[in-house]
């Protein structure tokens, strides 16, 4: 029961990354109909920034070595600044283009970040300890979850709730919920679209520097795809959630790193190794059987 | 169709209607904006599925099958829009009725799409691009697609829109012979009351997504009811278009 | 107050409108009409600033507008209300509301706007905090309207307000415009049928195939087939 | 009949386009290999392999419009598939002891392997496309790219067949230019057969117009499963001669770089035409190696010029980015050589018409 229990937290810890990752391609996504892949690339950069240009496997720490507080603004920031560059240099200009085009614009992109990194950095995965006493045990009812998973569970939780409500009660809310549904009309009615998406790119970049923060605590290492995978796993959650709808996307987002620890936890030892694999054939199944996401369907006439 | 209601959230669209058509004839459903007859074509080609009612081809029912199937048991389409595939040229547009639905063969599907873009006068635009024609053509080559596919019954959706009288007057001339060239049923949807009364040999009438009037294009002219539905209140009666 | 001169738009790569020239004043209401495709919407898009014509300009209170973008058309004072109302359904009324209002207060508008509104559309306020995709048609265009006038506009384009509407409904949403012109705003409306041009309209302008076929002052039209004979280009 | 001269004029259509485009390149094959420097035909091998691989994603892609991220899971499927076959018979039931007997204990020879690994690729498609082809053409896109992840988490841990991460090595080397210029052929022969088949037909129809496409009674589903099939059975053989050309796998070569470098030769040649595949192909590979050659450092005027590590893939993004932004449909602009034309005036000028049938009007 217990490794039950462990295994939600475990999965709701998980799942609130995914969730906020969902929500950041969800608000480009709705507006854009484009899928971000430089999403990973705020991760990514975010996370190498803690460490000194180097290729060495344990580089000495820049960012990572500033007090706590200066180190997270500083890397939420750069996460805001290298979404907003990349939404004026690289999506601006073909903000019109097919979604075909866009998708592989996004992935060109991404490619391009990616090996820009690596020319610096090197391929070689690297080590880095930032908050190594977020790894510490700590009891709670009756179980022992590393003190990383409910922090992780705060942050996501708490900035989820922050962005619902702004979402839901602030102006700009009500502005980028209107322009994921109705773009065009938005703009008829006078939203301005350079300031909405660059809003939405902005908050993108500021919880792809969240995630990096709590997925580099959680690890420990730096590695050049760390953010592909969770991005990729995180936009099949919108489209499991539904597309345009953010409140499915983070639906989605739950559900995916439920089902990806709870694989983890109960497959055969053997079949364990294989759990990305399921997840993804899982995500996929999801969506044969739903192929509007889980409330799309139900949410024409819902409050998001 | 049979007594087929269709409702979109607390829109009624369509609302108990009856329709059938006469094979070998050409029948014409007008009515005022918001009637339903787009509704009743898309139910009838199975791209609406109805939330009440039948919808019989002869004695067999076809009510909630695909719209791939109604097309391949002979009931094909024009759209209001053209949608012609623009990336195509005009005979593969044609063509690809004949293919989809009675699965020929390349090359035999465009021997049968030229005969019929011959007949329909577009024959000297075979090989271009659809996107590329005036508007005109393209809502004829969207009728030839129609008709390529081997149908019993065509529904075409206002094929007159937007032309202009020389455009027009043909278009008349073709929809009147396809019944007796191609041995099929025709429902034509129009606006436009001169391409209905000319062309249809009966005429059914639609408003509010219910069947107010149906008779001869004389019958049907006179119709109080179908005045009052096209002219508004009677206060506000300026002139029939 | 609007003025197109020799505007030619396209539709995706089909000409869609091809050399309109046309003249609306201040305080009047102006009717559109044609058959499907030809090219009505097309022009009130273009005005709105939401397609980019390929020749011609556009000018607003003697002020290019053409080339704009619909967000600062719509803070020009333009504001238009679109074929198949456009509300957004997953939004609540007060939302959809407050959006408007948002282009409304950079011209001085503030929260009385919102109480005048709401006065000429009760329904509205009882369903304040519904969602917008659980209103009928009616009500939709209702709240299509109500938005559009929260942008406080000194011009409203209305694409096909009777589109999809019972008979009676239309009647509603034409007594709401004619309130509006009685407050002396311009408005372009565009329709299929001309049947309430008459009643409503202080012009006419008939568009077929992209070009204007007919147009006048409603007051000196004494015979209708003229304007028949434009609509359908023959008679 | 007149329809069947209006039928066999169409220039898209014409037998000498797939011979225009096969040809050159076989003579290529046969004067690198038989009279070339090794280094060169070892660079035209890889050309060659890459253009098999560049041609599959075009055979699904081109007709359906959803642009495949997962081809590469094919490749590497059908790589290990005829690793399997034939790779170092005394290693096997030590190494990769899982394999079934037949497989652990014998060799078979290196084509009908090759064959037999294309067809294991095709089999997969075929399974996964049955699921994948029902969703929107942006979901299926992603769910190919879901494909890859999934192969590489299969095959990345299925240690007693793949050796896991490991590289496999010991794979015969028997692939040549020729070798693989008949793969080149058959590719180009199989992509022009299906475009201007009924299914390339109404893939294509129902790409530009998929209400009307259904109204036409097609059954998109079943044509794409067919297309996706057809395209990984050929990624399977590219990544089968990528295999025997270097003698070793490994699952890291299945990835991202790879699909990244197909794509870009596919965008950049660009999708609507076979034309437009086979000049990305050379473009891209001249790029590449032009860089390489930059990046291994090279004397200019006595002073060695070297770019940084990265410079090859950071250069082909950038052009990919450039020719998305400013030529979406790829240089060849959906056009593909007018062999006639060209035969008819015996110039060097080669004219460019489109691809898709029919076209007197376009020009």
């Amino acid at each position: 029961m217990s490794y039950f229990l462990q295994s939600i937290v475990d999965g709701a810890s998980l799942g609130s990354i995914y969730a906020l990752i969902a929500l950041a391609i969800g608000f480009v996504f709705g507006i854009l109909r484009l899928i971000n892949f430089t999403q990973s690339d705020y991760i990514t950069y975010c996370a190498y920034a803690l460490i000194i240009p180097s290729t060495a496997a344990m580089p000495a720490l820049f960012i990572g070595a500033w007090p706590a507080a200066l180190m997270v603004i500083s890397v939420l920031l750069i996460g805001v600044v290298l979404a907003l560059l990349t939404e004026r240099f690289a999506f601006r200009a073909i903000r019109d283009a097919e979604p075909e085009i866009l998708l592989i614009s996004s992935f060109a992109t991404s490619y391009l970040l990616q090996h820009i990194l690596m020319a610096v950095y090197s391929t070689r995965p690297k080590s880095v300890s930032i908050g190594n006493w977020l790894g510490e045990p700590v009891a709670f009812a009756g179980l022992r979850v590393p003190l990383i998973q409910l922090v992780t569970l705060g942050v996501t939780g708490a900035a989820l709730i922050a962005l619902v409500a702004m979402l839901r009660y602030t102006e700009f809310g009500i502005k980028i919920r209107a322009a994921a549904e109705n773009y065009r009309m938005a703009r008829l009615l006078g939203v301005r679209a350079n300031a909405v998406i660059a809003g939405c790119f902005a908050i993108s970049g500021l919880i792809g520097g969240a995630v990096s923060l709590l997925l580099v605590a959680q690890t420990g290492s730096l590695d050049i795809l760390m953010g592909v995978s969770p991005v990729i796993i995180a936009f099949f959650a919108t489209v499991i959630g539904g597309m345009g709808s953010l409140m499915g996307a983070v639906l989605g987002g739950f559900l995916v790193g439920m089902v990806s620890q709870l694989l983890q936890a109960y497959l055969p030892g053997e079949a364990r190794e294989f759990r990305d694999a399921f997840l993804f054939a899982f995500t996929i199944l999801v969506l044969i059987a739903r192929p509007n996401g889980l409330i799309a369907s139900s949410a024409i006439g819902q409050r998001t | 169709m049979e007594g087929v209601g269709v409702r979109f959230g607390r829109l009624s669209a369509l609302d108990g209607v009856d329709l059938k058509l006469r094979p070998n004839s050409v029948t014409g459903l007008i009515g005022p904006n918001g009637a339903g007859k787009t509704t009743a074509v898309n139910v009838l080609t199975g791209f609406q599925k109805p939330t009440s009612g039948k919808i019989f081809l002869g004695s067999q029912e076809l009510t909630g099958h695909t719209p791939e199937e109604f097309a391949r048991q002979g009931v094909t389409r024009s759209f209001q829009s053209g949608r012609l595939f623009s990336k195509l040229s005009v005979i593969d547009n044609v063509a690809s009725a004949a293919i989809g639905i009675r699965r020929l063969g390349r090359t035999k599907a465009r021997e049968h799409a030229y005969g019929i873009l011959e007949w329909i006068g577009c024959a000297d635009v075979a090989s271009a691009f659809a996107g590329t024609l005036p508007h005109g053509v393209q809502q004829r080559v969207g009728l030839a697609r129609a008709i390529a596919g081997f149908p019993s019954f065509i529904l075409l959706d206002e094929p007159a829109a937007g032309l202009g009288r020389t455009d027009c007057d043909g278009l008349i001339a073709l929809i009147q012979k396809i019944p007796s060239k191609f041995e099929c049923g025709v429902l034509l949807i129009e606006h436009n009351m001169t391409v209905i009364m000319n062309a249809c040999s009966s005429i059914v009438v639609f408003a509010g997504g219910r069947r107010i009037a149906e008779g001869t294009p004389a019958e049907v002219a006179h119709d109080a009811e179908v005045r009052r539905a096209y002219l508004g209140s009677a206060n506000e009666q300026t002139m029939a278009i | 107050m609007l003025t197109l001169r020799n505007l030619a738009v396209n539709y995706g790569a089909v000409p869609a409108i091809h050399d309109v020239s046309a003249e609306f004043e201040a305080g009047t209401v102006n009717f559109i009409v044609g058959p499907n495709g030809a090219g009505k919407s097309t022009l009130l898009l273009t005005i709105a600033g939401a397609l980019r014509p390929r020749m011609g300009s556009i000018s607003f209170r003697g002020k290019t507008i053409s080339g704009m973008n619909p967000e600062d058309v719509a803070s020009q004072g333009c504001s238009l209300v679109p074929e198949g109302r456009q509300v957004f359904s997953r939004l609540t009324i007060n939302e959809n509301l407050r959006l408007g209002s948002i282009a409304g207060r950079r011209k001085g508008g503030s929260s009385a706007d919102t109480e005048e509104v709401l006065s000429l559309f009760p329904i509205l306020r009882e369903r304040y905090s519904q969602a917008a995709g659980t209103l009928s048609g009616g009500e939709q265009q209702q709240l299509s309207i109500a938005r559009a006038l929260l942008t406080r506009p000194e011009l409203l384009l209305i694409d096909e307000p009777s589109l999809g509407l019972a008979p009676l409904v239309v009647d509603g949403v034409y007594e709401i415009l004619r309130k509006l012109k009685n407050d002396s705003l311009t408005m372009i409306i565009v329709e299929q049928q001309a049947t309430r041009v008459r009643n409503n309209g202080d012009t006419v302008t008939v568009v077929r195939d992209g070009h204007v076929a007919f147009s006048s002052k409603v007051s000196t039209i004494s015979d209708y087939s003229e304007l028949e004979k434009a609509y359908f280009g023959f008679s | 009949m007149k329809n069947n001269r209006f039928v066999s004029s169409i220039p898209g259509d014409t037998w000498l386009l797939p011979s225009a485009l096969a040809i050159p390149l076989g003579v290529v094959a046969v004067g690198v290999q038989y009279f070339g420097p090794p280094t060169i035909a070892v660079t035209v091998t890889e050309i060659y392999i890459r253009l098999v691989a560049a041609l599959a994603i075009y055979m699904f892609s081109s007709n359906t419009g959803i642009i495949s991220y997962g081809h590469v899971a094919f490749m590497g499927i059908g790589a290990y598939a005829s690793a399997w076959q034939t790779c170092c018979v005394m290693m096997k039931p030590i190494t990769m002891h899982g394999l079934p007997a037949f497989l652990k204990t014998a060799n078979f020879p290196v084509v009908p392997s090759a064959i037999a690994a294309g067809v294991l690729a095709a089999v997969v498609a075929l399974v996964a496309s049955l699921v994948i082809m029902r969703l929107n053409s942006i979901a299926a896109a992603i769910a190919t790219f879901a494909l890859l992840f999934i192969f590489q988490s299969v095959y990345g841990h299925w240690d007693s067949v793949t050796m896991g991460v490991s590289t496999m090595i010991g794979l015969p080397q028997y692939v040549t230019p020729v070798h693989v210029w008949i793969w080149v052929a058959i590719a180009i022969l199989v992509a022009f057969i299906l475009q201007n088949s009924s299914i390339g037909l109404m893939l294509r129809a129902s790409r530009d117009e998929h209400t009307a496409a259904r109204a036409c009674g097609a059954r998109i589903l079943k044509y794409r499963v067919i297309a996706f099939t057809i395209s990984a059975f050929f990624a399977g053989i590219a990544g089968v001669m990528l295999g025997h050309r270097i003698g070793t796998i490994s699952v890291a070569t299945f990835h991202l770089d790879l699909t990244f470098l197909l794509l870009a030769m596919v965008v950049v040649g660009g999708l609507r035409s076979l034309s437009g595949v086979v000049l990305g192909v050379i473009i891209v590979s001249v790029i590449m190696e032009v860089l390489r050659l930059f990046q291994g450092g090279v004397s200019i005027g006595g002073q060695i010029v070297s770019l940084p590590a990265g410079s090859v893939q950071i250069g082909i993004a950038l052009v990919m980015i450039l020719v998305l932004r400013f030529r979406p449909d790829g240089i060849a602009k959906g056009l593909e050589f007018d062999v006639k034309r060209w035969l008819g005036r015996s110039s060097d000028e080669v004219a460019l018409r489109r691809s898709d049938s029919g076209s007197s009007a376009a020009e």
